[in-house]
């Protein structure tokens, strides 16, 4: 017991499970698109606000010098955290779809020509996608998907006689929003090595919930939100290595990214403020720090276990009601914590409505993969996602308050 | 359980009737005019068919797919429509409008007939949307 | 007396004031760089995060509703703190950088080119010149200054002999960061579209200390950021005439900013949104509202003549101390609330140092505006700059202290 | 003043003394190796020549404009290169960043004569690098 983490002690450090909603206490199943906020997170941002803010860098005031080294300080967090080589491989930015765009401008936009491919899954979030379909049509180059098998997963032999020399980018979930399912992101990096492809890694789902080290990874980019992990909204992360970094453009142009400019001309900064143009997300920087403290002091081993142990009981429980379909792999040991799931005789949306009012909150709708939800037959879809404060007791209301509501709906 | 005591405010048993009984649910073969919409946010999606003679709807074909309301909303606009004066529909329409994002004064809501049946989505903004993705392929359907 | 702001009362709403620097309270005179916060703005962010966390649009569950009926809230408070025509035309950023980044990527990037002119000011921050510097090399376009006269202040008579027809766009800083004279945005702008050219107005400084009507200045664009104006760090905002924006590309791509997407395509959402690519920065938007909320409850007419009062008295103090120079106009007629100031004797960075000793914070370096600087035949500068929990007695202690340390440097 | 007490720890007379009559202040006519260096954030700009005879620094020349750290450590480094021999002088280099930023053992402190007086600085991280900018400027001579 002592091996594994405690939901109930956790849900006491995240204020938010002290409201109920309609009178009932808040079940948060909708982690997969942000997840709550521990005391501590939301006191970092207090006790910066109270205490030191000021603008970072070159304030030789007491209240700049704090501001700077926390700010710093949380970098060297985010760089332990993913096991980084270089606290230069760290960049800030808004969020994971940010990260993707910075990679997408600054580095696709020069190295792909016409002619060049690069390939994602068909399970992208719609920030994986988007971008790629902007710049491959700006250039020239050909968007492709990375096959499937017959289970629908990842084929990475049928891939590997897809890629070649011409192959330049693989960009590709490592846990999809929509199934849960984890790609192999191993086989991935060597093929894509092979042919002399760099690969971005969408991080969003997986760095919150799983031990990550990119050096052991290899990955080229890696992107991330701080609000999937316990962190504020508005602050995500890029890690790309170094020496990649050093031949990319910055992205976007201002203050803090410069060394020296003229009226005529300008000089980068040093890595990794390079791309980090204008006044930094200081305070989120800094709270982004404090989750990742949290997490580590779970360790992530245990929060990957105990989602792997919920999504086993989720999926053992939701085979007793029959009008359920299980989207994707019902493998527990092939996902993380995410459940997407169709009722037969009710729509997403009235299924969400009516959970709400048992103070269930589960998220319903396209999820950012709508080529994905289409692709199986449906417009909409409904999703359970799990984090360290969930527990089984959760899940049993969940699957409860569903056979209530079939009651509802369709026997009335 | 009570629970559903609110949810009945939206999902009132004549909705969940014509949720699982739509009315004009079929596709017509000279339509005079027809329209596709959808919420792609949420995936609902209405077709709409219709005969005009003289300025009334003679014929009304429905389909689609999506949630309870949107669904009950298209099939009751049907039996709205059908039968009736363009012009008084599209009176009707911004009625059923003002009662769900306004403030539709008491003595006009007899007019709306087995519309007021919806009045209990207006409890829930978020899905007055779906009541009303019917009704403005509708209003689309007539001025373009 | 009634009708002043009273900057002892306004200092009790600040927590920070409660702390001591080296054993002294805090004089904070380093806010163009960025404010301090009032206890709302910081409760709104613990509020957020303790009651209504939840990822905005399309959720159906009660947090994601209550989330974004108060991110669309704080938006309106923004339209009308600047009163735009309409919510649409409130884009939100991460800062006054990325505002004018977003810009010169979706708007100049397409519309500028070979033998184009655009303007900006000798006066302007890095992040006003930098994306220019680049966009113009980019697209083959001439960068061009508008002229300055005798005194240094903009020359709109030099400058209409200057633009012409083959000019698409100005962008121009509403005050400077460094002198904080004002710039004569109504005559620019008349001129700017008398030759069908667009203006684009940096109000970083100007946003937070003055009433602004966007509809009477009938700018095409403006940039501000919310942590220089009480907010917190991390989130920006560009104004942009729906018109304009409405023919503007997306800048960044992913969730949130589409409609609608297939494998092979993706159409866009509506404005604002189309603008905002992935999960917004929800709490800092909406505490962005909280601040404007407490500015308005003062009054943007109280808070400029309180910074005019301010500025007026310290340059009457400042001519007593006979090493100081004042970088740009002694008029305070012209300026908003900065001071910047080279001792003949001390460096910068010595006065910096020795005034953090006494509790009293400025900045100094280059203030990101390099080339302005130096024009001054400078490499560095000292600044003071005010806001509303600023008063003269902070004034006093400075120019007290700066004598102080004059003795310690230059006697000693 | 008190204030001043916590000062006095980084500017000592010494420092105040190389800022106000700097040492080896002048241009030299056919230097065998000069450098400028500056730090554009503070703009502390610092201009080094030298003649090199067998290994010694032989004449030297200072010139720059920055903070008191800057240019008193230009100053107190230019006496400490004078006449000696480089690599005892890049020696000289690494204790003396060692001071500075990271921990410097009490024994070999002697040897840093009156480099010393820069000590102080180490507890104003944000000046380190004014206190280092000539010395880094030397190296980088040396070593291109
Ligand atoms: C005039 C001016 N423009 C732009 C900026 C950049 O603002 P931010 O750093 O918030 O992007 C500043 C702030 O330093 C400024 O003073
Ligand atoms: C797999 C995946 N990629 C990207 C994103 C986008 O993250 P954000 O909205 O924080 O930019 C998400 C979040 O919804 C995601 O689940």
């Amino acid at each position: 017991m002592n091996n594994n983490l405690d939901p109930m002690n956790i849900k006491n450090d995240f204020p938010i499970f002290k409201r109920t909603i309609n009178g009932y206490p808040l079940i948060y199943l909708d982690n997969a698109a942000t997840t709550q906020k521990p005391q501590s997170v939301i006191d970092s941002l207090s006790s910066y606000y109270r205490n030191s803010n000021a603008n970072v860098f070159r304030g030789v005031h007491t209240l700049s010098i704090e501001a700077t080294d926390l700010y710093d300080l949380a970098r060297q967090k985010v760089q332990k955290f993913i096991n980084a080589k270089n606290f230069q491989e760290i960049i800030y930015t808004r969020n994971t779809s940010e990260s993707i765009n910075l990679v997408a401008y600054s580095w696709a936009l020069k190295n792909l020509t016409k002619g060049d491919k690069m390939f994602i899954s068909p399970f992208e979030h719609h920030s994986n996608l988007v971008p790629w379909q902007q710049i491959c049509r700006k250039v020239g180059a050909q968007l492709l998907y990375i096959p499937l098998d017959d289970s629908g997963a990842i084929d990475c032999d049928k891939f590997s006689s897809l890629i070649d020399q011409n192959t330049k980018l693989i960009s590709v979930t490592h846990m999809s929003n929509v199934l849960g399912e984890i790609s192999p992101i191993k086989d991935l990096t060597e093929l894509a090595h092979r042919f002399g492809a760099l690969i971005m890694i969408d991080g969003a789902q997986s760095v919150p919930h799983m031990p990550i080290d990119v050096q052991e990874m290899n990955c080229d980019f890696l992107a991330f939100s701080s609000h999937k992990m316990l962190g504020p909204t508005g602050i995500g992360v890029l890690y790309a290595k170094k020496e990649i970094l050093e031949i990319m453009d910055p992205f976007l142009f201002g203050g803090d990214m410069i060394s020296e400019v003229t009226y005529e001309d300008a000089k980068w900064n040093d890595l990794p403020y390079k791309f980090e143009a204008g006044t930094p997300n200081i305070a989120d920087a800094i709270a982004t720090g404090t989750a990742i403290d949290y997490l580590q002091n779970i360790g992530m081993e245990k929060v990957f276990d105990h989602e792997i142990n919920l999504v086993s009981y989720a999926l053992e429980k939701f085979s007793s009601l029959e009008n359920i379909d299980i989207l994707g792999s019902q493998d527990p040991s092939l996902k993380g914590g995410v459940i997407s799931f169709n009722h037969k005789f009710i729509h997403p949306h009235d299924l969400g409505t009516a959970l709400d009012r048992f103070g269930i909150a589960i998220r319903t709708g396209h999820h950012c993969a709508m080529p994905l939800i289409r692709s199986f037959g449906l417009v909409a879809a409904s999703r359970a996602s799990f984090y360290i404060y969930n527990d089984n007791e959760d899940i049993d209301k969940l699957i409860d308050s569903i056979s209530d509501i079939e009651d509802y709906f369709i026997n009335e | 359980m009570n629970e559903f005591s609110e949810l009945d405010e939206m999902y009132r048993e004549v909705i969940l009737d014509h949720y699982h009984s739509p009315r004009n649910n079929k596709s017509l073969d000279n339509p005079t005019k027809e329209i596709e919409s959808n919420n792609p946010f949420c995936g609902d999606e209405i077709k709409l068919q219709v005969k005009i003679q003289d300025g009334i709807v003679t014929e009304i074909g429905l389909s689609g797919r999506g949630c309870a309301i949107s669904q009950a909303s298209a099939s009751l606009m049907g039996e709205a429509l059908l039968k009736n004066n363009i012009n008084d529909s599209l009176k009707l329409y911004k009625d059923f409008r003002e009662l769900l994002t306004g403030n539709l004064p008491e003595d006009q809501m007899d007019d709306l007939g087995d519309l007021i049946a919806l009045e209990g989505v207006k409890k829930f903004p978020i899905r007055v949307k779906c009541a009303l993705l019917s009704w403005s392929a509708f209003n689309d359907l007539i001025e373009v």
